[in-house]
């Protein structure tokens, strides 16, 4: 079905293809695979300058002050090429912390490109796995905890810490669940780098009695971090599995066997048909959760997480085998498209964490 | 899921929920077999009466024209209440049809027949020899001059044997390239001598379809529909519109309701296992109901939804299906009883709407035939 | 696969499908539905003159002394013509009640098609949910609790229940679950018929204070009674599926649409063909059950039913699906296949609950 | 599972186990990537000089004679210690071949020379414009008196980089119909000048494939084995025995060994969806392993698996697939990990052999073409 886009959002859509096909499109993330910083520092930067980091800052901020709609679109076209930087990470973060005055340095910086702060959330536990404590008026706030598969970990600047009140620790009430602003060289901070099979880089954090440089108290801006940041995920692998259906639809159009082209057998008819309605019942659920604005319910964030993991990896698993012995070698990009899938769905919890949190939360 | 009223729709939510919980007859709410039109036809006529019967008609056909939004708040209401399915082939396929298609005679003789409920329509376009290849059909009506004489069978009418009158599909050029360049839309009253109905009882016990006997049934030329042999443009015209009452997410959710009966009443609600798979249900279903405000919004702006509503049906019958197997799973040992289970408030049918879902991916071009549309005219593979 | 059967199962088999069939096949089974006694007691008493009754009964007490694949064998036949006699059933009771003196008239009138004795066994809950106690001396047993679902309740002679100590009742040991024979006429007894799908009576019992006519300890030859059965009813199911799908085979090389057999398009035979895997997976496991010997273990017994009740429900709605409109008709015989699958799956439990009991087993 | 082992064979177990144990290095156990040929023919070469490395090759040719339960055996106790894969297509495809088809100065030449691991074979069916349909294969081999000259294009050559031989399906007639009748089998020497090797990387970064380009390469008459134009026989008329060896449950099984160390590892062990959905895996495994001993009956009694051993493939390729689905699953937020998982005892990937495991369905004829067979030779459905 169509996309009932504005003629802004259209715009947007274009602009945004246009810029990564002509930065390299899939043959630049093949490139940058394996790379210690992961990504194309001047394509980031020109990201920043068109705005995408600033996507959902409000105007007043300095931002764009647009919708989900505006950054699923973006994250669908960065989806669709394998874009390695983290744009979707970026614009949230930036989101979240536009409002403290403390931050505003970090803040210009994260929305102009200079600086890449990471979010720091766990993926297999229901809340934040770091924990603070105030030990003394003088100490103020310290972090303790660890974390698993922080994306672009080894090269970024810091993270965006979400921690929760240390059992017995001090309660601010409804603040109990803070942001923190941690730089990647603070002390008792280890990062462990881990290979992926997307080949960016990645790190387990393990923070030990850590001081951040700023603490966010909860206010409504980064209420929905958590569950922008599965929104985004998900628009992003909407874009992965379009791909990864276009590339297939065109394999089976061109590949003969048997005299005629292997798209006009009907089982792979069938089966690239019921991806393609797997893709369209995801990419509808980030349209209409993208129409409620930003303050995205929790539950409704797990069940669009949950489902946009199971279904990519089934597309984009079913889309190797429709391309046959050539769809399981290195060298065909096919195979790219899985590994994204793997890793977008594994990030911050997969389908199974997702559908345990949504159940919990409808209960 | 998704849409909040607006103040104006909130207010139509509230009187249509009062007038239908008033006048609901409680002995039609809750039913899973479709009640035999004696039984519905008064209730159809109440509704009729209040102008709710057909709300997507514009007024000047007596309808309520209706805002979508309005429409589907008198489905939902309809839903939640489990009023029973009416006779709509009238209402939902042939009025859009003449109203497009017919003559200004036509349309006066049929529509306020339909919005009164003083005639039942059936709907005669499957035959025996032509279900998935409708275009081979071989009902034949040869002209006469001033009419036509029409011989052949027709199969799947729902409540054919209760119907007054049928629309259908015939050969009226048997040497047409491609097939259904050679089929033309007509209009017959079941009265006319030479027609036989024999009601078909399905699968979950419920003579809910006939099949028709047609033995040189005389059909006036003013019956036509349309040009001559142009018949298949005006059946299948408004298909894709129609196809979006059937993906709405109210159907599984209905089912879900009964899940959730069954599961609280053996205890099964506690269990995790359940609780996952319901979970990935209802994850599932909201995913659907995106789709169909999606495509709500595509008619809204008056954009086609075209052969994608295929995609729309592919899922929203998945999700009935897989509920209904959750829900006999669900009842455990109780899950092959024929009669309603015993669950808070009211009994729950377990059986019988699983057994219904069957058709679900059958009827309205099977699943096959819409993943075949959907490779070819939206995939744009070959063969 | 071919199946690797001695001359006599081959003879055997083929005595079955020759009987099963001069009594009328499916379209006896049809006109049976609905009838308050549910099956002919005329072909009962002829399956009684085969021996099949006595398959699984010592030769030294009166049976053919046989093993699990040649009950199997005759199952799958009798699953194949949806034979509404209670086989399976009836061949458990009787191996089950072949070595108690005190039986020996019930169990003669079993053996003999005279009498006909249902198993009365929980489908709901990990174990026996009639409980037995011995109030007093002269009270003897007394049998508490309540059944659901057992077939042809409301014509049979009797019940084979299957019970458990009372929590606060004596302790026999190895013995606390026992087999006892209920008539059905016993005071205290209530039975509440229960229209199936299925057509064929069943009905719920309640036990209040019942004094059962004969009690059985356990010994070896009960022991496996419960799995004994899942195995039937597994086997049963090989029978339904594999019938069903032949029967959709020839509806596929025989229905035309769009100018030739809808067998010839390849998302039907691929349906079909993944239909037809299931279904020998089923069957390769009732052999391989069977191979084992009469002493069968629940944990396999629990396995099997689940497989053969989750994959038979899948491969009966299938088949309906590939009948398109005509299988969707009561009048169409692939209905009943469904029907019958689906009575055959929940009896004794269902797949789900199945599974729950093979994972509690394995753990 | 279903077997228990005869007295003699839980002798032979004993000492196989034993042995294996001491013999097998460390470092080559519980790999997912095949180590390169270098590094693992010294094992081969000792399992060859214990006798082992061909036990259901006949004694004559310096096989075991090894009984089929003894073969099992062997087999389970290698993965038992998740022993690496060797180079098989000369002792599971070629000796088999060469010993019904083969010349006595063919099976001079080879058969010793395969048990001793002297020569590595590779296997040259496919080629880039013929894989499911194989017969279209193009690579044609000219008559030129007494020898042959070969040119064309052969792809998929496990460790074809590291090979000495190959054996391959070539066109020697050009005009055949149908297409397979004008196939020949021959054995080329990989050192003939105008062959090259381009090794292919596959999904999970092993470089275990090759592309052969052969141009101009002369093959010796004698090369040619079977009849000409009679090497479609040649190739396929073992392939079902072959098939019960890759839908053996042990390969599922060590995915479900892992999902075990993984879920232990990181609690999941306990979270009773995960236990229903492992319970699930485990009964279709369980399942497979019935039809897999029903097959090995079949083989034992002299009874032709035939085409149904696709059926076997099917459900084993589905199984081993759900079950590394289950194990990126099992494995949450390291999901994607590359790396090894640190698990109690050994540490284990998960995700290279979910990313090996894509292969299962797609070589040795995709599951479609697999299914096409069944629906034809099984089951008789026309077109």
């Amino acid at each position: 079905m169509d996309l009932l886009l504005t003629d802004e959002q259209r715009l947007l859509q274009d602009s945004v293809a246009k810029m990564l096909a002509q930065a390299g499109g899939v043959k630049r993330t093949r490139a940058l695979r394996g790379r210690a910083d992961g990504f194309d520092s001047a394509v980031h930067a020109r990201m920043a300058d068109e705005g995408w980091f600033g996507l959902v800052v409000p105007e007043g901020l300095g931002g764009l002050g647009l919708g989900l709609t505006e950054l699923g679109l973006v994250l669908m076209e960065a989806g669709r090429v394998l874009a390695p930087e983290p744009i979707g990470a970026t614009a949230v973060v930036a989101r979240a912390i536009a409002h403290g005055a403390s931050s505003s340095k970090i803040f210009a910086g994260v929305l102009e490109g200079r600086m890449v702060v990471m979010p720091a959330i766990a993926g297999h536990a229901d809340g934040p796995v770091v924990t603070w404590l105030v030990p003394s008026k003088e100490s103020g706030v310290r972090l303790d905890g660890n974390l698993v598969g922080i994306p672009m970990a080894a090269s970024c600047d810091g993270f965006l810490v979400e921690a929760r009140a240390a059992p017995d620790g001090l309660s601010l009430g409804a603040e109990d669940t803070m942001l923190t602003y941690v730089p990647r060289s603070t002390p008792g901070l280890t990062i462990s780098p881990r290979a992926t099979v997307d080949g960016r880089p990645f790190a387990d954090l393990a923070l030990v009695d850590v001081k951040p440089e700023v603490v966010f108290l909860r206010d409504s801006a980064h209420g929905a971090f958590h569950d922008i940041l599965l929104f985004a995920a998900a628009a992003e692998l909407v874009g992965v599995m379009s791909a990864a259906i276009d590339i297939t639809v065109e394999y089976l159009k061109t590949r003969k066997q048997f005299g005629k082209p292997i798209g006009s057998f009907q089982a792979l008819q069938h089966r690239v048909v019921n991806d393609y309605a797997r893709m369209v019942s995801v990419r509808s659920f980030v349209f209409q959760v993208a129409a409620q604005g930003l303050d995205i319910s929790s539950s409704m964030a797990s069940a669009l997480k949950a489902h946009a993991a199971a279904e990519a990896l089934d597309v984009c698993k079913s889309a190797i085998q429709m391309h046959g012995g050539i769809g399981f070698t290195e060298e065909c990009d096919i195979g790219l498209y899985l590994k994204r899938a793997m890793w977008l769905s594994a990030w911050l919890g997969n389908a199974a964490h997702h559908r345990a949190r949504y159940s919990a939360l409808m209960a | 899921m998704f849409r909040k009223d607006s103040p104006a729709d909130a207010d139509f939510r509230a009187e249509a929920r009062e007038w239908l919980e008033t006048n609901l007859p409680h002995t039609l709410r809750g039913m899973t077999a479709r009640p035999h039109p004696p039984e519905i036809m008064p209730w159809y006529k109440a509704l009729s009466k209040r102008g709710w019967i057909a709300p997507h008609w514009p007024k000047e056909y007596g309808g309520m024209g209706a805002t979508l939004a309005q429409q589907i708040i008198i489905s939902d209401e309809l839903a939640r209440l489990s009023a029973p399915h009416l006779p709509v082939q009238g209402i939902n396929h042939l009025g859009p049809i003449l109203m497009r298609y017919g003559t200004p005679g036509q349309k006066a003789q049929h529509l306020s027949r339909i919005i009164s409920g003083e005639v039942i329509w059936a709907q005669g376009y499957s035959e025996p020899g032509a279900g998935s290849d409708l275009a081979s059909l071989t009902t034949r009506a040869d002209d006469k001059g001033d009419h036509f004489v029409v011989n052949g069978q027709k199969i799947w009418q729902t409540w054919g044997h209760y119907a007054d009158w049928m629309f259908m599909l015939v050969r009226t050029d048997a040497n047409a390239t491609p097939k259904h360049a050679g089929i033309s839309f007509m209009l017959v009253d079941l009265k006319t001598p030479g027609i036989k109905a024999r009601p078909i009882m399905n699968i979950a016990d419920d003579d809910e379809f006939a099949q028709m006997f047609l033995d040189d049934v005389v059909v006036p030329k003013g019956n036509l529909v349309g040009p001559l042999n142009g018949g298949w443009k005006v059946a299948n015209d408004l298909l894709a519109h129609e196809r979006l009452g059937t993906s709405s997410p109210q159907h599984t959710m209905e089912v879900l309701a009964r899940i959730d009966r069954v599961s609280k009443a053996n205890g099964k609600a506690a269990d995790p296992i359940f609780r996952d798979k319901l979970a990935a249900l209802r994850i599932k279903v909201t995913a659907q109901a995106a789709m169909f405000w999606h495509a709500v919004d595509m008619i809204a702006t008056g954009q086609p939804l075209g052969p994608s509503s295929s995609t729309m049906k592919l899922v929203a019958t998945d999700n009935l299906q897989a509920a209904t197997d959750l829900l006999i799973e669900v009842a455990g040992a109780n899950g092959a009883d024929s009669e309603r289970l015993t669950t808070d408030g009211e009994p729950t049918d377990v059986t019988q709407i699983f057994l219904q879902s069957r058709r679900a991916t059958i009827y309205g071009g099977s699943s096959e035939i819409q993943r075949n549309v959907l490779a070819k005219r939206v995939l744009g593979l070959p063969g």
